[in-house]
């Protein structure tokens, strides 16, 4: 319960690794991304790594055909794109890991290992949903994940973290909360003062920032004087550094020693992902604000084809089992959306359920008409 | 000068948007700053096409900093501009809640009269589109609770055209609150003038029992009372328009020739601004009344995402209708 | 275990800082999170002593950072701790809204159940002592008005001193509002046990007519009861101590049996919790009702610093006394 | 009314400069401080400078005095040991410039050029106070001065110096708003959000930290995680300096560069005074949590006494000149006293005057008895 703040380490970002991980470095080898693991288990890694991925794009793929055919509604925000991210951070955290997180989280949830069935039958608003149709695609959660959620007000989510975090460090737990936000959320004073607070308590915390450069319509030089989020953040005294967030491998290798380090009594460390949305910021979005050509660009560094490259390259994927590999996706796909078009709904009677743990002892709402 | 033309068909989304055009070519104070208001046209698009036209010095896109950007519209009022603040919805209003109440609302008082903030602070309200709980709050009636603050709710094209002006007009800050389920709403413009904003209106005369209702609710409420005509109950419709300060000379006197009131509101019960009305009526009114006053608001529970849930907990036509109803077959 | 002994003199402030003690020495997962909590003893002095006997993990000064540590707290609650979180006074509570409504009220409902927040949140509020106009906010009526959370408000010693574990023990997040005149009144305390934290309390039984207070305001409200008793008017007085859920029963019983109602409140009159109490007194009794249901509220202005202006801007208990005789007269 | 960011001048601090400011270099020469002024007017601007700081110190001197009496309730803050700070950054400012403070403004109040006689009735609670004795010591305006404010909200005036400064950015307008605030507040999310902003949009504002260690009864250290505020500043890409807050002259040079800086479109500059308040953090505060030892530490390095040395030193001052001096101060803080004790009320009837600029049509409060 102690707080000692000389053990935590204090790897500033200098202006050398600044420019090593900028996006136009992309040659760069990470192939010692993986957990050091030769021949065949390194190409079931990367497999499965592919999978996962695959799974995410596709099964978003799926929702924007469905939000067409508007099972589902409100708001919806994808990640294809960004895949890379979650899949790589979630392979660091443990089951016993907490995990907070956007409005932008179906990747984030299906790589913590949530089930396309909760997820989808959550955007069709059942009672068999993950939330029991009450969140929707902004507002997922699974306690037994420790899947604290999707948050929908931009920075509200990295308090929660902070207290999530203090908890295990004060009960002397080595576990991490990873808390996932955008590069719209550190203009916010909840950035600030969440980042502050983790520094100076040393929490075992480890900040995600994607950084896909965009907070809606608006371009990350236009919200922030110093662009360079990674920077910025090791000025609150923490370890911090940037990475490129379409090569899964590299995600997977910083996110790994980060949450060791994390998770060892290294205080909080922060992870800036740079990785890019190819689809409009919400299903409501015209997307007016950024020339196609700088979306062409960044699909060109795909994160899924990217590893698929090299897996053929180095003989670790066939077309074959690409073949197979889709086709069980698809199927997982569209046995959870059969499952989410059967699921039932909530009754309207149970509105007010979950307000309050236990009904409360005088209904509030209790006006009585005479 | 307007480019709206009366009698030509209108969005509210135009209607507001035409309103900050014209604002902004009369006065060269006037600039709007927020959130994606600039190079993206507005969350709900209605500053589309501003941006080409004003420059991006006075259609001013924000990062992520509500409280920044909100107190700094107060600051460029105290300097003697006129911004437009949008906020992109109430529900982030929160994070700017300190600099509006500690600061807009009260730096006048506080001085002793030195320093005036005319300033407009425009945000979208409301639930009905399936965003779940963190996006479909009405928190109106906590401004409204703000001495210092003026605070409107536009419910009509003429409002959303017309209530811009006279709010820019005014030396002290002056909320608006738009509905997000008016955007589209759209139809013939009576008029482009600038409206008052003093009053409530009666947008549907009746004897039998009054509807009080105002934003999104108006027209749910003009349906039930549409839906009570043909049970042959003609019910007075208000527009309560102003939330602060509210109209208690058109309420009362309404209620005094009904003698039955409803009160209509997307927000909680507890505590809205549904109550506020209610005590009034009950105040200034209470030796006419013939019911006691009701209330149709919002069910006490985070709006869910499921549209059978979130339906069950806004007030409907139907549960106005049945209000209405009690209301009038209490006559004891 | 406890420290403080039944029949011993005891202030306010004392009270809530022996609960807090009690509290931390029942339950590990207990802890003490605020400005100035550990070191300075407590703005108001309220911890004082508890750094020294539970050290700095437990009694956690934080940076002034209210919505992170506010969140935080939210946060720990999730992780099953239990904490109380104190925000210095009700004024900077704004900074921290948007967490209290967005993610401590609502999650619970938000996630079908999975997650509830075990938080407590104390803070002072209130006006009285010549703090001027951004330190004398009463706003609990707003956090009343939330669906999830649990509103207390500590007016006597016993409450100060037994509400706190009850609090600790609900499931979902609750929030005590001390009322910063409150802290140095004293007297012996009764019990020192837990106290039902679901019914108001009648402070004074009285046939006349119904007087309906909580925090700062019973006392003045209690003064004017016996001024009002001299006058031959035996007025019911009721502490409403848990704003939400209102105690409908406890209120709506004794306006039956006296046909008027008096709601006082500290804060400003529109859109204050007093309408909402006005409200549902009519809504639920109004047939009983001899006289509309008063209201003697804050005057709707900044409070202001000289003192004959901040008394004026103030409920007195004359002017609760004249509120009732109104009430008493009017029966026509 | 452009916004040219390539004007801005970023002389970001560094290691060097950190240290260059460090307190124990005490000894580093600031002769040059003083605009540059030989002979008699050097001793002249010296001699103003010590007046004003001994004015105010003499101010709240019998200030704590009437508050003992009861003459001045509520909460009141005192500047005492911090004075260097208001003399120095007021002489940087002209008449159009533009002050935001906190409710510790007494002295920002005095050295702008606020008259006792308002301040003091503003104490005492009379309409002849500068905001007519509704804002009392933590609310002091001027419109005359531009002196917007004492705020009590921590952090709260940062956004609307921003605001003013936008304002004189739009309109072209070579002015400069100085807002000043406190160490405390580098913890809040806006003063984050605000210097983002202010960085982004290149505005002439002028940032100034008292950092005197202490947020009430929190010091830096337990409050920041890096404590060093001024190149915290830096990474928000602004210009930020350090500067001795005990050294008056040191105060007027840096902010007589910066505010030059700011004026002529060199973007927002940042200064972090290092200072110290003798007294408790307000009236009610019986500050336990410092050593009293370290109190006497800073006092004997009191802005005063360190100048009046030095012009001693010199030759510019005597002992009769500096009775003179004091006397004369006695004699209008006498009169201020005596003008705010003769000072009439405000009519209780006028108590919602000034809640709205005009009358409300209608009365908002207006519910009728019946
Ligand atoms: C406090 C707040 N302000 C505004 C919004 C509206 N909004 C939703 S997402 C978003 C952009 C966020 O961008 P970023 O953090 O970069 O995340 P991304 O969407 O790019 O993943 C905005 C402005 C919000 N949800 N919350
Ligand atoms: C938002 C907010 N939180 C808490 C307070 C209570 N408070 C008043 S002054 C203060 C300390 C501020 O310290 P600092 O900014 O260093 O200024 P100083 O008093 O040292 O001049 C605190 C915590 C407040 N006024 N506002
Ligand atoms: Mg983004
Ligand atoms: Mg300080």
């Amino acid at each position: 319960m102690t707080e000692k703040r000389g053990t935590r380490t204090t790897r500033k970002r200098t202006s050398q690794s600044r420019t090593s991980v900028a996006r136009t470095n992309r040659s760069h080898s990470t192939d010692n991304a993986a957990p050091t693991a030769p021949g065949h288990e390194a190409a079931k890694h990367r497999a499965d790594l592919l999978r996962e991925m695959r799974r995410i794009r596709r099964f978003e793929e799926r929702c924007v055909e469905l939000y067409s055919a508007a099972k589902i509604r409100g708001f919806m925000h994808l990640y294809i794109g960004e895949e890379a991210v979650a899949v790589g951070v979630m392979r660091a955290l443990t089951p016993d890991d907490a995990v907070v997180t956007t409005y932008r989280e179906h990747g984030h949830a299906l790589a913590r290992g949530m089930s396309e069935e909760s997820i989808m039958a959550e955007m069709y608003g059942r009672v068999t949903g993950c939330s029991r149709g009450r969140g929707g695609s902004m507002h997922l959660f699974d306690a037994g994940l420790r899947f604290y959620g999707g948050n929908a007000i931009v920075g509200g989510g990295l308090p929660l973290a902070v207290g999530l975090a203090l908890a295990d460090r004060m009960r002397g737990e080595n576990r991490v909360t990873a808390c996932f936000f955008g590069d719209g959320a550190v203009a916010e004073g909840e950035f600030h003062e969440c980042l502050n607070l983790a520094a100076l308590w040393n929490l075992p915390l480890l900040f995600v920032c994607e950084n896909n450069l965009y907070a809606m319509g608006t371009a990350l030089n236009r919200a922030q004087a110093e662009t360079d989020i990674a920077l910025r953040a090791s000025s609150y005294g923490l370890a911090s550094w940037a990475v490129d967030g379409m090569d899964v491998l590299a995600v997977e290798q910083a996110a790994a020693r980060a949450a060791e380090a994390v998770r060892w009594g290294g205080g909080p460390h922060f992870l800036e992902l740079r990785t890019y949305r190819y689809r409009a910021h919400s299903m409501y979005d015209p997307d007016r604000y950024r020339d196609k050509a700088e979306i062409e660009r960044w699909k060109a560094h795909d994160p899924i084809d990217a590893l698929a490259a090299r897996m053929r390259a180095e003989g670790q994927l066939t077309d074959d089992a690409l073949a197979a590999m889709d086709k069980q996706i698809a199927d997982e796909i569209d046995r959870a959306i059969e499952a989410a078009d059967a699921g039932a709904w909530e009754p309207v009677e149970d509105l007010t359920r979950f307000v309050y743990s236990a009904p409360p002892t005088k209904a509030p709402t209790g006006a009585m008409s005479s | 000068m307007t480019t709206a033309v009366k009698g030509e068909q209108i969005s509210y989304r135009e209607a507001v948007r035409e309103a900050i055009r014209d604002a902004m070519r009369r006065d060269d104070r006037v600039f709007l700053m927020g959130e994606d208001v600039g190079r993206y046209g507005g969350c709900f698009a209605v500053s589309l096409g501003l941006l080409e036209e004003f420059g991006p010095d006075r259609i001013r896109d924000t990062p992520l900093s509500e409280s920044a950007f909100v107190g700094a519209g107060i600051g460029a009022a105290l300097a003697g501009m006129r911004p437009i603040v949008e906020i992109m919805t109430v529900n982030f209003s929160l994070l700017a809640l300190d600099q509006i109440l500690n600061n807009a609302a009260t730096i006048l008082h506080m001085s002793g009269g030195q320093f005036n903030v005319p300033l407009v602070i425009r945000m979208t309200t409301g639930a009905g589109r399936q965003l779940a709980a963190q996006h479909s709050h009405s928190l109106e009636g906590w401004y409204a609770h703000i001495p210092g603050l003026r605070i409107l709710a536009p419910a009509t094209l003429e409002d959303a055209r017309g209530m811009l002006w006279p709010a820019l007009e005014d030396p002290d800050p002056v909320l608006i609150f738009e509905h997000g389920s008016l955007y589209n709403l759209s139809g013939e413009l009576d008029s482009t003038g600038p409206v008052d904003i003093d009053h409530a209106a009666v947008r549907r005369p009746g004897r039998d029992v009054t509807l009080l209702a105002y934003g999104g609710m108006l027209h749910k409420t003009l349906a039930a009372a549409e839906q009570l005509s043909e049970a042959g109950v003609e019910a007075e419709v208000i527009d309560l328009r102003t939330l602060r300060p509210l109209d208690d000379e058109t309420i009362t006197g309404s209620v005094r020739r009904t003698h039955r009131a409803v009160v209509v509101d997307e927000a909680w019960r507890s505590g809205g601004i549904s109550a506020e009305v209610s005590a009034r009526i009950t105040e200034q009114a209470f030796y006419d009344l013939d019911a006691p006053v009701e209330r149709v608001c919002g069910a006490e529970v985070p709006t869910p995402y499921a549209k059978h849930l979130e339906e069950a907990a806004l007030p409907q036509p139907a549960d106005i209708v049945a209000a209405a109803c009690r209301a009038v077959d209490s006559d004891a």
